[in-house]
């Protein structure tokens, strides 16, 4: 119980150290002892996840009484079942890493000790995120991190595009949030409670009707769209890319946006009652990894590109989800956590080298000066492309194959979506590293490979990318140890997965031989496109209308401008207006009322004794007449 | 008693007293908010009122009767908190001896409405408590301020007549011999339609003050041009005596009409969200932003006083102490800001961040308490009323919800362009750091913000029981009724 | 009545001083005076209590013409105090002769007649004892137009309205055959128990009130009132708004809670109507004038409509809120009109410019200024609030819409009474006009002050008050 | 019905109400207030008529004395003093003339309508001798002898403002009563 | 002459008729006069209209209440008259004319 507090509260003192102590500090004790303090929760995870291992109901503690007012009763409490400690693994871990990389990465930023101060607070949040043992507990993690999310895109506030795409984000992230938040009174209000276990209990009696918990199916992925960036709310995670690159890595591609993720397998007793809302985060799922992909294939900014995949990525994980493939999704979540933090710390490092710079038409050739970031980078690619007995392969195999038992048209679509993202991956790594330097001189003369506090985490999720498949190796290549992660889920899932029923042993080889042909196809294509007619991505004038529209996003950020932001501005003026004229101009019309009768009385009283006798007259008269003849 | 006479007197005495009256008031308040603590501490939740002190006054019908229950003493502690932290933010040396003067005697005053369980002992306090303010924005005002503050003072003055004759009406149906002691008001049967009337008049002053939406005109513009120690005043304290009225006087005063004016208030209080949020959007005055997302805040927590759930009346009540908090720690923030630069503007300012972290960091994370996230005191408020608006009504409760999205878009807005991008302002390199005694109040009320976002249940439990009570007292005079 | 011959041989003997002398020089005199007949007033008042008849009246000559109850005593006193102040602040130093302090003594002589009358021949003798010195008053600037402006209306418009008082009493003895209060009370007490609608009873009510109604200015019988006001000198002016206005409402009072109190619902309606007129059409011409002391004057007469509440009250109620009320509007008057007196500079008008910068320079004049005006608006704590309020609560039971009106009047004087702080506290730098005031004036003023503060936190001090209850 | 109602009626007060309303239109209407006045004095004669009839000789006597003696003179006096006997009374309007003509009619209607029944609500007892000079007198000075006095001070209030507004000051800056110090 | 025989064939409301015709008379003059001497003429023809009124009343009722009321009214009367007329010499010495229409700078 202590430990899971100890775990949590590590993060808090890393926060509070780099904040109050971190400025007067050299940034070497600041940054190594935050990233201590993250390692020190790893280590404890670790811990917890052994205990977990041996307990199936998983360990909780209660920390006080947050709120307890009518049926709002809620423990600031913390659990950890298997699920929880994968999570906290995966962030401690990746967590871990991202700190010493952020050590040498962030060297002589003025905001060092703040920046981490933030990450120590994220990870804080995002463990209370998945720690918590309750929906109010998720929620505020679900919201700090989104905080913290907000404070680190924003890191270089003198920026004041980076200032916009921070807002953008945190109130997309509140649009989601509210979603969830509905979700929740939904459920205080047919459940009476907001804890884990009771809520799932109750559901499972069915004493709710399948209405209700549709409805707060849909709320609750409401909040997941928003914090997972699905269609509709997508466009604040290419814009999150402000922020350094290690925050990239850590909060928009590794952990945070995976809480969607998690909150439906949390919540995968109530999703699995309520097949419509299955159903959406099905389409909703697919239509984001075909959107997100389509847009990533005509990038340039070398970030963006990843952030689209993630974006793409996140889509097929809710597929799985659609489906009721929980530990898919989360198979793929832990894979995708380790390649794409990969990818993205080694961007970083090709953005470290190159000073800044982020187009890769700018780059090329950086394969002979920076050989380990080449490597890892290419175990990053051919792992999210799904390059054969790479991690990715298992995982998005792992979806495919129980999607096509399912749903033959989504499944097509989704090989195809997962087709354009070996294109597109491809691409960026063939420019980037192959062919000849496009950049500046004085770039070129600075090329070097990163330093070891860099290539160190590099390298550990190099190795991570490659073997993560062995968690959840499918039944077909090994029968002693196959899908662990499946098992080690079950407690949490079994019931939900029961109903899945996987494809033939030949049919799944049949489909991992489509997998892999269009691994091929993507990886033949652009070999050819980029190596052997060594092209680089045309600029904006010379593009074709489709590749445009793709270039442009689908000018779906355009449309939101138009559609929220000036709507809200217009109805802003209007209110502004209103206020101005009727309200705060009330006294004054009221005033000028009386002002006028005022002055007509002005007029009555004209100073001439006759009229004041004739009014005086008419006065007797007029009370006279209404009284005698009433 | 003492609470009343203590502050008013170190006014008195602070009127006269030349460069030291900033002690005296300060002394005075600090020592009334210790008074207030000895209270907390001997009060017992689970009684109702105590700490009765009953002298005949105005008539034998008309008593000083003061006492407390947990949410006059909610507010109390609301009080004598926040007066010495707006004293010190006015604590400047180029102030008058009035400022002084006026503050805490504005503190007396709010204590007396607090504590006033006779009606026109509470009517009497109410008005007085209009008086240091309308001096305080009429004279250190600025921009055209005798119109702002007379329009002001004409609503709110409207509105209190409004509570006269309500109490008058009840008064004179009170059984002989005749009361205004609020159990005896509260004891008054009505029809339904007198309670629509008498209710009339009750919610005009309250819906003036706290300012629901078409009552809200005077607001904008006495925040925006008040000194800022009167928009801390006004935002942090007075707009409490309308919520407060709402639950303790017209909830249980005309309990008949509840069922009538309890959908329009919580619809009105939702379109004040939503009207306030927007206005606040497109605001370029820093005041102005926080005058509007004061209207947004405070029409959430009418709506969830209306719903008269217990989780209403709770997160209403732990709402109304945060959003004291915040505002005036809003205030205290936009007042450092224009005191070195001598702007509000929002496209004036900008890179503050970078010359003023220690400002920078107190500031966002009262800008994150006003937002409602969560480690911060204004998240277990408006869960608990957007929760109760919820279950009183869903779409409400989803519209209501909104202030979420929109709070955080004007609050980001307001503290983004302000103290992050590029500094547009040449002044800035001069902003100095913190006068000890901004730094004192600013980390007073950032302490206030974090812990009671971790431990909302310490305020929540003083008031519960007395909550639980009220509202058994509005359920048995509508069960007498019918 | 022992005040009322000590002000009367008071004012012959200050006529006689005052022969070739500074009006200053018998001032003390026509003060002292006046403080022996307020002495006079609680030994009286004890006395009365004593003796304590069941009867309300005690006859103190045998001819039944005045009666000086506890109602009539209160009244007197509160308008001796008032004599008082007005004497006392308003003094004059450069003048000759002391006529005219010799007229307003006796017209304090004939608001006592009306105070405590109870005979309709009395009431008559003292309008006119009260109004002829009056009339001189108001034109005693002989030079000035304005102030002859003042004294012809006042007096044609006066006369005028004495005629229709005059026929209004004729009906009345027409009706009842008496003119005494006892005989009329019991004329009226059978018309109204028999339920008998005597015409010429009804309409010698109506047009006596009317009467009424023009001394005590309400509307549409107020039109003398503003002009007047503006055009007679200030210490006529805070005279007929102090003195005059006390005994007008004492006589009213009287009249109307002892004559007629049990024919109430033959005219209780014409008053509450009236009233309410009154309140708004007073508040809302006061809005736009340029001259504070017209505004005073508009003010004087909304205040004339609130004050017709208490004719509309139970007799116990009405008393007190009427008596707490000319205790407020009197001493805020004083104060105001003299604040206003000493700043205007000559007599270049009496706008409210006189005011500007007036609380950066006089703190204590700033402190009577607050004060006074928060009592004439009704603000709680001061007696002004204590007055409304006790009006306000005596009719709410039977006229809640002329509650509802009166409360929208009070409102709307708050836009012009407060229009005065903008001048003296919210203005730019302007300095002010420096008040120089000697000790009589701060002492009087700081007075003046107490009794409202002490009024308004602790109304019980004149309402605690033993009095013998009207029949 | 008219013939009925004027000749049921005693000749004296026929003729007295006629020349009395005749002579009082006189007064109103005239140009020349010298007219005026002794018009208004033959009023005063016809209404001492009245009081004889109605039995009440002291008051006749005193009207006579009172008004057509001593206030009609004085007012005979003030216009000669100012030589005011014509033509210097600007004319009104005739729209105000109608105005005026209709308030004091409606005014006589009302009255005249609201009390044509009264005299059967009034305790008739005629009676006696109480107009005589002798019964008067006693009571005046018994029961009335309180505002019998105070008439007094009334007179002399009178007499002093008179006094003061009649002088003619030696400078003409009296200022009297006003706090002024500057000459207006 | 006897109070009877005038009763006897004339009833009280005459006499209530020719007051109010006198008053209203003398109304009509002070609403139309403008000569402030004229206009206080007038009033004292009210004033005379209410004392006929008394005396017809007193009369008829056999109270001498009403007489001496009457009786006061003279007095007040000549004491009126005597101020009033003092007020118009006054202001006929400053305006040279005792027209009240002048008399209008005193307004709003």
């Amino acid at each position: 119980m202590s430990t899971l507090f100890l775990a949590l509260l590590l993060p808090v003192f890393g926060f509070l150290f780099s904040g109050i102590a971190g400025k007067h500090l050299p940034e070497k004790i600041t940054g190594w002892i935050s990233s201590l303090t993250i390692l020190g929760s790893f280590v404890l995870s670790v811990g917890i996840f052994n205990d977990v291992a041996n307990a199936t109901s998983g360990i909780a503690a209660v920390g006080f009484n947050f709120l307890s007012v009518g049926d709002v009763i809620v423990d600031f409490a913390i659990q950890a079942d298997r699920l929880t400690s994968i999570m906290m693994l995966v962030i401690t871990g990746i967590g871990f890493l991202i700190h010493v990389y952020s050590i040498s990465y962030m060297h002589g930023d003025p905001g060092f000790y703040k920046f981490f101060a933030y990450l120590n607070l994220f990870v804080f949040n995002m463990l209370v995120l998945v720690m918590g043992s309750n929906f109010l507990m998720l929620f505020f993690g679900w919201e700090g991190v989104g905080l913290c999310s907000y404070l680190l895109i924003g890191f270089w506030y003198e920026n004041e595009s980076y200032g916009k795409a921070a807002r953008k984000a945190f109130i997309m992230n509140r649009i989601g949030d509210l979603g969830l938040l509905i979700g929740l009174f939904l459920i205080i209000a047919n459940f009476k409670s907001l804890n884990y276990t009771e809520v799932m209990a109750a559901a499972s009696t069915g004493a709710v009707s399948t209405e209700i918990i549709t409805a707060i199916c849909v709320a609750l992925f409401v909040g997941a769209m928003g914090k997972s960036a699905q269609i509709p709310l997508y466009t604040w995670l290419p814009d999150a890319m402000a922020g350094p690159t290690p925050v990239s890595a850590l909060i928009h591609a590794a952990t945070m946006v995976t809480a969607g993720i998690y909150l439906v397998v949390r919540c995968n007793v109530l999703f699995e009652m309520a097949p419509a809302a299955q159903q959406l985060i099905l389409w909703v799922g697919l239509a984001t990894s075909i959107l997100a992909a389509l847009i990533g294939l005509k990038q340039n900014d070398i970030k963006k590109v990843l952030a689209y995949s993630t974006v793409s990525q996140l889509g097929l994980m809710f597929i799985a989800l659609g489906i009721g493939a929980y530990s898919a999704a989360m198979f793929h979540l832990i894979t995708h956590a380790f390649f794409k933090a990969l990818l993205f710390l080694g961007s970083g490092s090709v953005i470290h080298a190159l000073g800044g710079e982020q187009d890769i038409r700018k780059m090329g050739g950086l394969k002979k000066a920076m050989p380990i970031t080449y490597y890892t980078f290419l175990i990053g690619t051919l792992a999210i492309s799904g390059m054969p007995l790479f991690s990715g392969f298992f995982s998005k195999d792992e979806i495919l194959a129980t999607l096509f038992a399912q749903n033959t048209v989504v499944w097509a679509l989704t090989v195809i979506s997962a087709l354009i993202t070996g294109i597109y991956m491809f691409r960026v790594f063939l420019v980037t590293f192959h062919g000849g330097f496009r950049g500046t001189h004085e770039q070129e003369h600075h090329l070097h490979e990163s330093p070891a506090l860099i290539t160190f985490p590099l390298i550990v999720l190099a190795l991570l990318s490659l073997l993560g498949g062995l968690i959840n190796l499918p039944e077909l290549f090994t029968h002693n140890n196959a899908q662990w992660l499946k098992h080690w889920l079950n407690p949490i899932i079994g019931a939900s997965q029961e109903s899945l029923h996987h494809p033939e042993h030949h049919t799944e080889w049949l489909l991992m031989a489509i997998a892999v042909g269009a691994f091929v196809v993507a990886l033949l294509y652009t070999r050819n496109k980029y190596i052997a007619k060594q092209s680089i991505p045309e600029s904006d004038a010379e593009m074709t209308e489709l590749a445009k529209l793709s270039s442009n996003k689908f000018y779906v950020d355009e449309l939101y401008d138009k559609a929220v932001v000036t709507t809200t501005e217009i109805v802003g003026d209007t209110l502004q207006k209103t206020d101005d004229g009727i309200f705060i101009g009330a006294i004054g019309g009221v005033n000028k009322l009386f002002g006028i009768i005022a002055n007509g009385f002005k007029f009555i009283q004209n100073g001439k004794i006759h009229y004041y006798l004739l009014y005086m007259v008419a006065g007797i008269v007029i009370i006279m007449a209404l009284n005698l003849f009433r | 008693m003492e609470l009343i006479l203590i502050p008013i007197l170190s006014g008195l005495i602070a009127a006269w007293a030349g460069k030291w009256s900033r002690w005296i008031a300060l002394l005075g308040s600090i020592i009334t908010g210790v008074l207030v603590v000895t209270l907390w501490s001997q009060f017992d939740p689970t009684k109702g009122f105590q700490f009765i002190f009953d002298k005949p006054w105005f008539s034998s019908a008309i008593h000083f009767k003061t006492g407390i229950d947990g949410i006059g003493l909610l507010l109390l502690l609301l009080i004598n908190f926040l007066t010495p932290v707006i004293l010190l933010s006015a604590f400047g040396k180029d102030k008058q001896s009035l400022v002084f003067a006026l503050i805490v005697a504005m503190q007396g005053a709010l204590n007396g409405v607090f504590l006033a369980l006779d009606g026109l002992m509470f009517y009497i306090f109410w008005e007085l408590a209009l008086i240091p303010i309308y001096f305080i924005a009429g004279m250190w005002g600025e921009g055209d301020r005798f119109k702002t503050t007379i329009r002001f003072f004409i609503y709110t003055f409207i509105g209190s007549l409004g509570l006269l004759a309500s109490l008058l009406y009840l008064y004179s149906k009170t059984p002989d011999p005749s009361s205004f002691s609020w159990e005896a008001l509260v004891a008054v049967k009505l029809s339904v339609k007198e309670a629509i009337a008498v209710g009339a008049g009750l919610l005009l002053a309250f819906a003036v003050k706290i300012p629901i939406l078409p009552f809200h005109g005077w607001q904008p513009k006495t925040y925006v041009e008040a000194p800022s120690f009167g928009s801390m005043l006004l935002s942090g304290i007075m707009l409490k005596m309308g919520l407060y009225g709402l639950i303790r006087w017209f909830m249980p005063l005309v309990p008949e009409a509840l069922s009538f004016y309890n959908p329009i208030i919580v619809t009105l209080g939702i379109a004040g969200v939503i009207y306030g949020a927007y206005i606040a959007i497109r605001k370029k005055d820093l005041k102005g932003i926080v005058a509007y997302s004061s209207l947004s805040h405070v029409g959430l927590i009418a709506a969830g006083i209306a719903t008269l759930s217990f989780t209403g009346l709770q997160g209403g009540l732990l709402q109304m102490l945060s959003h004291g908090v915040n505002a005036v720690g809003l205030f205290f923030a936009i007042d450092i800001i224009e005191r070195r630069l001598h702007t509000r503007t929002l496209n004036q300012l900008g890179g503050i961040a970078k010359v003023a972290p220690l400002f920078s960091v107190l500031f966002i994370i009262l800008v994150f308490g006003a937002t409602a996230v969560p480690f911060t005191n204004g998240f277990p408020g408006e869960l608990l009323l957007l929760k109760s608006i919820f279950s009183f009504h869903a779409w409400q409760g989803i519209i209501a919800g909104l202030t979420i999205i929109l709070c955080a878009v004007y609050m980001l807005r307001l503290f983004q362009f302000s103290m992050f991008g590029k500094a547009n302002n040449d002044q800035l390199t001069s902003f100095g750091a913190l006068q000890w005694h901004e730094a004192l109040g600013m980390m007073v009320l950032v302490l206030f913000v974090v812990f009671f976002g971790l431990f909302p249940q310490t305020l929540l439990d003083i008031s519960g029981p007395s909550i639980q009570q009220l509202q058994q007292v509005i359920e048995q005079s509508k069960e007498v009724l019918s | 009545m022992k005040s009322l011959l000590i002000i009367f041989l008071g004012a012959i003997a200050v006529l006689f001083f005052g022969i070739k002398r500074p009006e200053r020089k018998s001032l003390p005199i026509a003060l002292l005076v006046l403080i022996a007949a307020l002495v006079f007033i609680p030994l009286d008042w004890i006395a009365f209590i004593h003796k304590h008849v069941p009867d309300w009246q005690i006859k103190y000559v045998p001819t039944n013409m005045l009666s000086w109850d506890t109602p009539a005593l209160a009244f007197s006193g509160v308008l001796i105090l008032a004599a008082i102040f007005v004497l006392g602040l308003f003094s004059k130093n450069k003048l000759h002769g002391a006529d005219l302090l010799g007229l307003m003594l006796f017209s304090v002589c004939g608001g006592l007649l009306m105070t405590s009358f109870s005979n309709l021949i009395m009431l008559f003798l003292g309008i006119e004892c009260l109004s002829i010195p009056l009339y001189v008053l108001a034109g005693s600037r002989k030079s000035d137009l304005g102030s002859n402006e003042a004294a012809v209306k006042y007096f044609l418009l006066g006369s005028f309205s004495t005629a229709v008082f005059l026929l209004g009493c004729a009906f009345i003895y027409g009706g009842t055959g008496s003119l005494d209060l006892d005989s009329l009370a019991r004329a009226t007490n059978m018309l109204g128990h028999m339920g008998i609608k005597s015409q010429l009873v009804m309409a010698g009510l109506l047009i006596l009130m009317v009467g009424m109604f023009f001394k005590i200015a309400a509307f549409p019988f107020h039109f003398w009132s503003p002009d007047v006001y503006d055009g007679s000198p200030n210490r006529a002016t805070v005279f007929m708004a102090t003195v005059v206005k006390i005994a007008a409402f004492a006589a009213f009072f009287r009249l109307f809670h002892y004559a007629f109190n049990d024919i109430k619902g033959w005219w209780a309606m014409t008053i509450a109507v009236v009233s309410a007129a009154t309140i708004l059409f007073g508040n809302i011409a006061a809005l736009r004038q340029q001259s504070m002391k017209r505004t005073l004057a508009y003010s004087s007469v909304a205040h004339a409509g609130y004050m017709l509440m208490a004719i509309l009250a139970s007799p116990f109620d009405g008393f007190w809120a009427l008596l707490v009320y000319l205790v407020a509007y009197a001493f805020s008057s004083l104060s105001i009109f003299f604040l206003l007196d000493r700043t205007s500079n000559g007599n270049e008008g009496f706008s409210f410019d006189n005011f500007n910068g007036f609380g950066r320079t006089n703190k204590f004049g700033s402190l009577v200024l607050v004060i006074g005006l928060f009592s004439m608006a009704g603000i709680p704590l001061t007696a002004g609030f204590a007055g409304k309020f006790g009006l306000f609560n005596s009719i709410i039971g039977t006229y809640p819409w002329l509650l509802v009106i009166a409360l929208l009047g009070s409102a709307i004087s708050i836009a012009y009474y407060f229009k005065v702080f903008k001048n003296a506290f919210f203005g730019g730098e302007q300095q002010g006009t420096k008040l120089e005031l000697n000790l009589m004036d701060t002492v009087m003023l700081g007075l003046a002050v107490l009794v409202i503060l002490t009024v308004g936190i602790w109304p019980t001090v004149i309402t605690g008050l033993q009095i013998i209850p009207a029949p | 019905m008219l013939s009925a109602l004027i000749f049921g009626l005693p000749i004296g007060f026929l003729v007295f109400s006629f020349i009395t309303i005749l002579c009082a239109l006189y007064v109103v209407t005239n140009d020349n207030p010298v007219f005026s006045v002794l018009a208004l004095i033959l009023t005063f004669f016809s209404i001492s008529a009245h009081y004889v009839m109605l039995n009440a000789q002291f008051l006749a006597v005193v009207n006579l004395i009172v008004y057509a003696g001593a206030i009609m003179v004085l007012f005979l006096f003030v216009l000669m003093l100012l030589n005011l006997s014509k033509e210097n009374e600007p004319k009104v309007k005739y729209g105000w003339h109608f105005a005026a003509v209709f308030a004091a009619g409606m005014l006589l209607i009302i009255l005249a309508a609201s009390l044509h029944k009264s005299s059967e609500q009034i305790m008739r007892n005629p009676a006696q001798d109480i107009g005589m000079v002798k019964s008067l007198g006693k009571v005046l000075f018994t029961d009335y002898l309180v505002p019998f006095e105070l008439s007094g001070i009334l007179f002399l209030a009178a007499m002093v403002g008179a006094v003061l507004l009649g002088k003619r000051d030696k400078n003409n800056e009296t200022e009297a009563g006003d706090s002024s110090n500057n000459p207006s | 002459m006897n109070t009877d025989s005038i009763f006897s064939s004339l009833d009280i409301s005459h006499y209530i008729y020719l007051s109010s015709v006198l008053f209203c008379i003398g109304l009509f003059g002070v609403l139309t006069r403008r000569n402030a001497i004229v206009l206080l003429m007038c009033i004292e023809l009210m004033l005379n209209a209410v004392n006929l009124l008394f005396v017809a009343f007193s009369s008829y009722m056999g109270d001498s209440a009403g007489q001496l009321f009457v009786f006061f009214i003279m007095v007040v009367a000549a004491a009126e008259a005597a101020v009033g007329l003092a007020i118009i010499v006054m202001i006929y010495r400053n305006v040279r004319s005792t027209d009240v229409g002048l008399f209008d700078k005193l307004k709003g």
